[in-house]
C-alpha cells in the first residue's frame, strides 16, 4: 500500500462484508468519507478448477465450469461445450441448438436479474432486489423441469444435451414470459427512474471506452461505455445469426456516457432483447431430432488447441483447450470476464466517496466464484 | 392523569399516615411505569407491522408460524415476543478494546432520549402525563439527546465501520433538527402557545379546523417537518449512519443482545415521538374529524393514537421503496432545499395571517 | 436555478410513483408470492404457480439410491463420477447367475443378466457427491439412480438426510454381512473340494 | 448547444475514415471524444459490414479458413520484416511463435500499426509443455477490424523470464500476474508482479506438471484427510 498520510485510513472492506458480491477483499485508503486507492485481494474462493479440469475426463469437467460463476452457470456449459465441439468438428442438429440457445437466454435474464437487484440493494433498495428474486425464482422453476437443478445444472454436455424438453414445457415457458414482460418496466420505473437512484448512479464511475477496451472489460460494462461489441453477433456461435435482436449500447440518458447508471439500464435492456430471443427460438424451435444423436461415445479430441468466446451475461466467457489426444485436458484455461471487470475498479473507483465505490462495484456485477477459479 | 392529579387524589389517602415526599414519588412512578408499558405494547406492535408490511410489499408473506412445534404463532403473531426473547438471551459481547464504560452507557443515554421525550406527548383529553407550558420546545430540546450517544457509541466499539456510522449520525440529526424545528415554527406562530395540550385545543371543531387546513403553507411545513422527523429516527431514505450494505451495521457493529434492543427500542419510538408531534400540531391530536362524532374524550386516546400510527405507516412504507442518499447529497437536500423553504414559509404563513387576520 | 426546481420536482414525482407500485405490491402480495411455507408445501414444488406436474419431470437431483439386486458391479459408476464418491469391491460369485440365500444374494438381475460378481462393498460419500448426474447415465441396469421425480415409484424423493455427523452421510449399500459370508462360503468350497 | 457537437463528431469521423486518427484525438472535451470514438468505431463496423457483404458471394467457410491461413502468415512476415530474427520455430497456420527477447516492442507495434491495431489482448494462458519448457500464449484481438491472432513465446523453466506487456494492454496487468501465480514465469517489467489467486507466501507453482503440494501450510494440513472411507 505504500506509504500513508497522516490523515489516511486503510480500511479493508474485507471478505465478510455486505456489499462486496461474494469473498472479495478491497484494500482501501480513505480520507474521510473519500477513497483514494483502492487494491482488490482475491483467492478466498480458488478452488484450483484448471488444476481439476487436468485429472478428470472432458465429460466431467462440466459440473466443475457450473461452478465456477454459479449465477450463470448455463452459459458457462455453453461455452465450454461450443468450444469442445469446434475443436473436435462436431455438428450438432438444430433441436440441440434452439434448446440451448434458450437456455442460455433465459440464464441471461435471470443472471440478469440478480446483477440489477444486487446493484439495488448496495445502494439501499431492498424491495426491487426481492421483485427481481421472485422472478429469477420461476426461471429456476424452469430449468428445474429440464434438468432437475436449480442453479448447477450439467445439461449441455459435449454433442448435446443430458436430457430432452420435458412435455409441458414449452407452455410453461411461454406463460412465464407473457407474466415476466410487464415486469420489466415495472422494474424500471420503481428502481431506474427514480430520482434518489438517479442521483446516486449518474455520472459516478465513468468508464471511457479507450479505458475499457485497454482493460480488456466486456458485456455489459463495455457496451455501458458505448461499444457495440457482442459475440453473439460479431463473432456468432450456434444460430445466433438465425434471430434478430439488437444490442444495447449506452447513451449516457442521465449523465455521461459509460456511468454506472448506463450499466444498469444496457442490462434492463438486454433483458428485454432475451426475452425476444427466446419466443422466437421458441416459435422455430423443430419437434424432431434426438439430443443425443452428435454425442461421441468416448470423448478424445484432436491433438491441438483451440481459443473460443462466448458471451456470457458478464462478458466474453473464453476457454482455452489444449488436449493431447489424450480423454483428459492437456490444459484448460478459462478467461473470465468478471476478472477483467474487477481489474478496472481501481481506474474508475478512485477519488469517488466510500458509498458510491460499493455502487461502482455492484454495477460491474461481478461473481467472485468465476474470478478466483 | 397528569402527576398532579395523582398526587392531590393520593396524598388524600395517605396524607396522615406518611409525609408528601415518597407520595410524590409514587405520584410520579406509576405514571412512568405505565409508560414503560405502553412502549413496549407499542413496540411489539409496530416490530410485528414493519415485519408484515414489508413482506406484503416484497411479495412475501412474512412469518406464517409454519412448521412443527416452537413456532412463530398463527400468521407470525409470535414473532416479535420471539424476536425480543432472543435479543434478552443473546451474549452481551463488549469488544476488549472498546471503552468499556461510554460503550454500555450509549444505548441507555439513546433510551433515555426517547423515553423522557413521551412525558410531554398529549394522548387524550386529561391523559398526559406532564402538561408543561413548554411542551413543544421540550420534546425538541430532549430529542436531541440521541445525537450524544450515536457519536458515543460510533466512538467507544472502536470498529472503523462505527466511527464512520457514529460521524455521519452526528451530522445528519444535527442538521436536520433545524428545518424540523423551523416547520414547527409556523404552528406556534398559529396556535399562540408552546402547550401541547392548547395547540390541540386550538384545532377544535371538524377537520377543516386542522392546523393542517389553515393556510395553503402549512401543507409543505408538515411536509418538510415529516420528511425531517425521518431523518432524525435514521430512517431511509436517510438510515445512513446504521446502512447495513456499506458500513456494516453503522455505529450498532459491536453491540449484540441487549444492548443492541435498546437502540431497536429507541428507533421505534423516535418514531413514534416525531409522528405523535406530527399528529399533534397538524392533524388536530385527539380531535376526530367530524366535530361531533366520536368526541368524548376516551375516543380522543384513539383518534390520537390512530394518526400516530398512519404517519408510521408512512415512514415503514417509504422504507422499502427508496434507496439510500448518500451523505453530501443528504447534507445538500437539508441545507439547500428544506432551509430556505422552512424559511419562507414562515415568511408565507406571517403575511397570510397578517392579511387575513385570524 | 431552472435545474433546481426541477430536480425537486423530479424527485417529488419519482418517488410517489415508486410508491404508488409498492402500494400495488402491498394489497397484491399473495398472487405473485414464490415462497414455498416449507413444512406444509415441500419441495418439488407443487403446480401451484408454473403450470406443470412434477411428475411429468425427466431428471430430479435428490439423494442417490442403489438396488443392490440389480447391481453386477460394473463399476461404470464409479468411474464416470467427476468427485470419486462411489467406492465398489467386488468378488467373484461361486457360481455365476444362482441365488445365494446365506447372504441374501440375488443371481439374476431384473433386466435378466446374469451376476458373475458379487458386491461385497458399495459405498457412496453423500457429503462428496456434487448432484451432478452423471453416474445415472452408464449404469446398464439403471440401478443407481437418484430418488424422487420420474423414478418415485421405486423410491420416494429423499433430501432431507441431513446428519449431526459428516461420517453417517456414507450411504453402505452393500447387503450386511456379504463380505464375511461369501467368506464362509468359499472357506467351506475348499473343505468340501 | 449539441447540434455543434454532433457536427464536430461526424465530420472528426468523416477524416478519422480517411485514415488520419489525430482528427479525434484533438477534440479537447472528454465527453465528446469519447462519444465521437464510438461514432467511428460504429462507421468502422457499417463500414466492414458492407464490405464482407461484398465479398460474401463465394461461400464463406471455405474462404474463411484459408483467408485465416494468409492473415497469419501476412502478420507473420510483417513481424519478420520489422523485427528481423525474432520469428522463433517454423511457420504455421494457427499461432505466430516469437522469440521472447523483444517481444514489448513488437507488441507496442502490434496495437500502433494502423493496419492491424490489436488493441485488445484477449486472453494470455501459461502451458508447462513438460521436460523444463514452459510457454506463454498471448491471444490478441482488434476491435476495429475484427480479426485476431495467436502469439506463443517458448521459455525455460529454469530462467523463465519474458518481458511484461502491461503498459501497451493494462488487461495484461492481472493475466500476467496469474500466469505468474501459476507457472513462475516472471514477466520483466511489471510494476506488481505478485501472485493473486494464491496466498502470498505459498510455495510452488500449481499449474506445473511436476508440482506437489506442500505438506502444511501455516500448520493447516493441505492434503485432504477422510476417516472412515478407505
Amino acid at each position: 500500500m505504500g506509504v500513508v498520510h497522516g490523515q489516511e485510513m486503510v480500511l479493508n472492506i474485507g471478505p465478510q462484508h455486505p456489499a462486496t458480491h461474494g469473498v472479495l477483499r478491497l484494500q482501501v485508503k480513505t480520507d474521510g468519507e473519500i477513497i483514494s486507492e483502492i487494491t482488490p485481494y482475491m483467492g478466498y474462493l480458488h478452488r484450483c478448477f484448471e488444476k481439476h479440469c487436468e485429472n478428470v475426463t472432458y465429460e466431467q469437467v462440466i459440473p466443475f465450469t457450473d461452478r465456477c460463476d454459479y449465477l450463470a452457470s448455463m452459459t458457462m456449459n455453453f461455452g465450454y461445450v461450443v468450444a469442445m465441439e469446434q475443436l473436435m468438428e462436431i455438428k450438432v442438429n438444430d433441436r440441440v441448438e434452439y434448446i440451448r440457445v434458450i437456455m442460455a437466454e433465459l440464464q441471461r435474464i435471470a443472471s440478469h436479474l440478480l446483477g440489477i437487484g444486487a446493484f439495488g440493494l448496495d445502494l439501499g433498495a431492498f424491495t426491487p432486489f426481492l421483485h427481481m428474486l421472485r422472478d429469477r425464482e420461476r426461471i429456476l422453476d424452469i430449468f428445474e423441469m429440464t434438468c432437475g437443478a436449480r442453479l448447477l445444472y450439467n445439461y449441455m454436455w459435449v454433442g448435446g444435451l443430458s436430457h430432452d424438453l420435458p412435455t409441458g414445457f414449452v407452455e410453461a415457458t411461454l406463460n412465464f414470459l407473457d407474466y415476466f414482460e410487464p415486469k420489466v418496466d415495472e422494474f424500471e420505473n420503481l428502481l431506474g427512474h427514480n430520482k434518489i437512484f438517479v442521483e446516486r448512479t449518474a455520472d459516478i464511475g465513468t468508464m471511457p471506452a479507450e479505458v475499457a477496451i485497454s482493460y480488456g472489460v466486456t458485456g455489459p460494462n463495455l457496451r455501458g461505455s458505448g461499444v457495440k461489441w457482442d459475440l453473439r453477433k460479431d463473432d456468432p456461435y450456434s444460430i445466433y445469426d438465425r434471430f434478430d435482436f439488437n444490442v444495447p449500447v449506452g447513451k449516457g440518458m442521465k449523465g455521461t456516457v459509460g456511468d454506472c447508471w448506463d450499466r444498469f439500464y444496457v442490462r434492463i435492456q438486454e433483458i428485454r432483447e432475451s426475452v425476444k430471443i427466446v419466443r422466437q427460438a421458441i416459435d422455430q424451435l423443430p419437434k424432431d431430432g434426438d439430443v443425443h444423436q452428435a454425442m461421441p461415445k468416448k470423448i478424445r479430441p484432436p491433438k491441438g488447441s483451440i481459443y473460443r468466446r462466448t458471451e456470457s451475461p458478464r462478458g466474453d466467457l473464453g476457454y482455452y483447450i489444449e488436449s493431447d489426444g489424450s480423454d483428459t485436458p492437456y490444459r484448460l484455461k478459462m478467461r473470465s470476464p468478471a476478472f477483467t471487470a474487477l481489474s478496472v475498479l481501481n481506474e474508475i473507483g478512485a477519488g469517488w466517496l466510500m458509498s458510491d465505490v460499493l455502487g461502482i462495484l455492484g454495477s460491474l456485477d461481478i461473481v467472485l466464484g468465476e474470478i478466483d477459479r | 392523569m397528569t402527576v398532579d392529579f395523582l398526587f392531590d387524589f393520593l396524598s388524600e389517602l395517605f396524607a396522615d399516615l406518611v409525609g408528601s415526599g415518597p407520595v410524590l414519588i409514587i405520584s410520579m412512578l406509576i405514571p412512568c411505569l405505565m409508560l414503560f408499558g405502553f412502549i413496549t405494547i407499542y413496540a411489539l406492535i409496530v416490530i410485528y407491522a414493519e415485519l408484515k408490511i414489508s413482506s406484503f410489499i416484497q411479495d412475501k408473506v412474512g412469518p406464517m408460524g409454519q412448521g412443527v412445534g416452537l413456532h412463530a404463532g398463527k400468521w407470525g403473531l409470535l414473532q416479535p415476543i420471539a424476536d425480543a426473547l432472543k435479543l434478552l438471551l443473546k451474549e452481551d459481547i463488549i469488544p476488549s478494546r472498546a471503552d468499556k464504560p461510554l460503550f454500555i452507557l450509549a444505548p441507555f443515554m439513546i433510551f433515555i432520549g426517547a423515553f423522557i421525550s413521551f412525558v410531554a406527548l398529549p394522548f387524550g383529553e386529561s391523559i398526559i402525563i406532564a402538561d408543561l407550558n413548554i411542551g413543544l420546545f421540550y420534546i425538541l430540546g430532549v430529542g436531541s439527546i440521541a445525537v450524544l450517544s450515536l457519536i458515543l457509541a460510533g466512538w467507544s466499539s472502536n470498529n472503523k465501520w462505527s466511527l464512520y456510522g457514529g460521524m455521519r449520525s452526528a451530522a445528519q440529526i444535527v442538521s436536520y433538527e433545524i428545518p424540523a424545528g423551523l416547520s414547527l415554527i409556523v404552528v406556534i406562530m398559529l396556535a399562540g402557545t408552546l402547550n401541547m395540550q392548547d395547540i390541540i385545543r386550538y384545532q377544535a371543531g371538524g377537520i377543516f379546523s386542522w392546523i393542517f387546513f389553515d393556510n395553503p403553507f402549512v401543507p409543505i411545513a408538515f411536509v418538510v417537518y415529516f420528511i425531517s422527523a425521518i431523518a432524525e429516527t435514521n430512517r431511509t431514505p436517510f438510515d445512513l449512519p446504521e446502512s447495513e450494505s456499506e458500513l456494516v451495521a453503522g455505529f450498532a457493529t459491536e453491540y449484540s443482545g441487549m444492548r443492541y434492543a435498546f437502540f431497536f427500542l429507541s428507533e421505534y419510538a423516535n418514531m413514534f415521538v416525531v409522528s405523535a408531534v406530527a399528529a399533534a400540531c397538524f392533524l388536530g391530536g385527539w380531535h376526530s374529524p367530524i366535530s361531533g362524532f366520536m368526541d368524548s374524550p376516551a375516543w380522543g386516546v384513539f383518534w390520537m393514537i390512530s394518526k400516530t400510527f398512519f404517519l408510521i405507516f408512512i415512514m415503514i412504507w417509504l422504507r422499502w421503496t427508496l434507496p439510500r442518499l448518500r451523505v453530501d447529497q443528504l447534507m445538500n437536500v437539508c441545507w439547500k432545499v428544506f432551509l430556505p423553504v422552512a424559511l419562507i414559509n414562515i415568511f408565507g404563513v406571517a403575511i397570510w395571517t397578517v392579511i387575513f387576520n385570524q | 436555478m431552472k435545474r433546481y426546481f426541477t430536480d425537486i420536482f423530479e424527485s417529488i414525482s419519482s418517488i410517489l410513483g415508486g410508491m404508488g407500485i409498492t402500494l400495488v405490491h402491498l394489497f397484491r402480495a399473495r398472487n405473485d408470492n414464490v415462497t414455498l411455507q416449507y413444512p406444509e408445501e415441500k419441495w418439488p414444488r407443487p403446480e401451484r404457480n408454473i403450470g406443470f406436474d412434477h411428475s411429468n419431470y425427466n431428471v430430479i437431483r435428490s439423494r442417490l439410491h442403489v438396488d443392490m439386486d440389480d447391481c453386477i458391479g460394473c463399476l461404470k459408476c464409479e468411474r464416470a463420477c467427476p468427485v470419486d464418491c462411489i467406492k465398489i469391491v467386488t468378488e467373484k460369485a461361486p457360481a455365476r447367475g444362482e441365488d445365494i440365500k446365506a447372504i441374501k444374494h440375488k443371481g439374476i438381475t431384473a433386466k435378466g443378466t446374469r451376476k458373475a460378481l458379487v458386491v461385497t462393498r458399495f459405498d457412496i460419500d453423500m457429503s462428496e457427491c456434487c448432484y451432478c448426474n452423471l453416474c445415472v447415465y452408464p449404469c446398464p441396469e439403471e440401478c443407481i439412480y437418484m430418488t424422487g421425480g420420474p423414478n418415485a415409484k421405486k423410491h420416494p424423493i429423499d433430501y432431507e438426510f441431513s446428519e449431526p455427523d459428516r461420517s453417517d452421510l456414507i450411504y453402505r449399500f452393500a447387503k450386511k454381512g456379504t463380505k464375511d459370508g461369501l467368506e464362509k462360503i468359499n472357506a467351506e468350497q475348499e473343505v468340501g473340494a | 448547444m449539441n447540434e455543434d457537437k454532433e457536427k464536430i463528431i461526424s465530420e472528426a469521423v468523416e477524416k478519422a475514415l480517411q485514415g488520419e486518427m489525430d482528427a479525434i484525438n484533438n477534440i479537447e472535451d472528454r465527453v465528446t471524444r469519447s462519444k465521437a470514438k464510438a461514432a467511428l468505431v460504429k462507421a468502422k463496423r457499417a463500414k466492414a459490414v458492407n464490405d464482407e457483404d461484398s465479398i460474401k458471394e463465394d461461400d464463406t467457410s471455405e474462404s474463411k479458413v484459408e483467408e485465416k491461413i494468409n492473415f497469419n502468415q501476412t502478420v507473420c512476415q510483417k513481424i519478420s520484416e520489422k523485427f528481423p530474427e525474432s520469428i522463433d520455430a517454423e511457420q504455421n497456420d494457427d499461432w505466430i511463435q516469437v522469440k521472447p527477447e523483444n517481444w514489448l516492442k513488437i507488441a507496442k507495434w502490434l496495437k500502433s500499426d494502423e493496419k492491424l491495431y490489436f488493441d485488445s489482448l484477449q486472453c494470455n494462458t501459461g502451458i508447462d509443455l513438460g521436460e523444463g519448457v514452459l510457454e506463454s500464449r498471448y491471444n490478441l484481438h482488434s476491435m476495429k477490424h475484427l480479426h485476431k491472432v495467436e502469439i506463443r513465446i517458448k521459455i525455460s523453466a529454469e530462467k523463465p523470464d519474458i518481458p511484461s506487456v502491461e503498459q501497451v494492454w493494462r488487461v495484461a496487468d492481472w493475466f500476467e500476474r496469474e500466469t505468474y501465480d501459476m507457472f513462475g514465469i516472471n514477466f520483466i517489467g511489471h510494476r506488481d508482479l505478485r501472485r493473486i489467486l494464491l496466498p502470498d507466501d505459498w510455495e510452488g507453482w500449481p499449474l506445473r506438471k511436476d508440482y506437489e503440494e506442500q505438506e502444511t501450510y501455516h500448520g493447516i494440513v493441505v492434503p485432504k484427510v477422510k476417516e472412515g472411507w478407505e
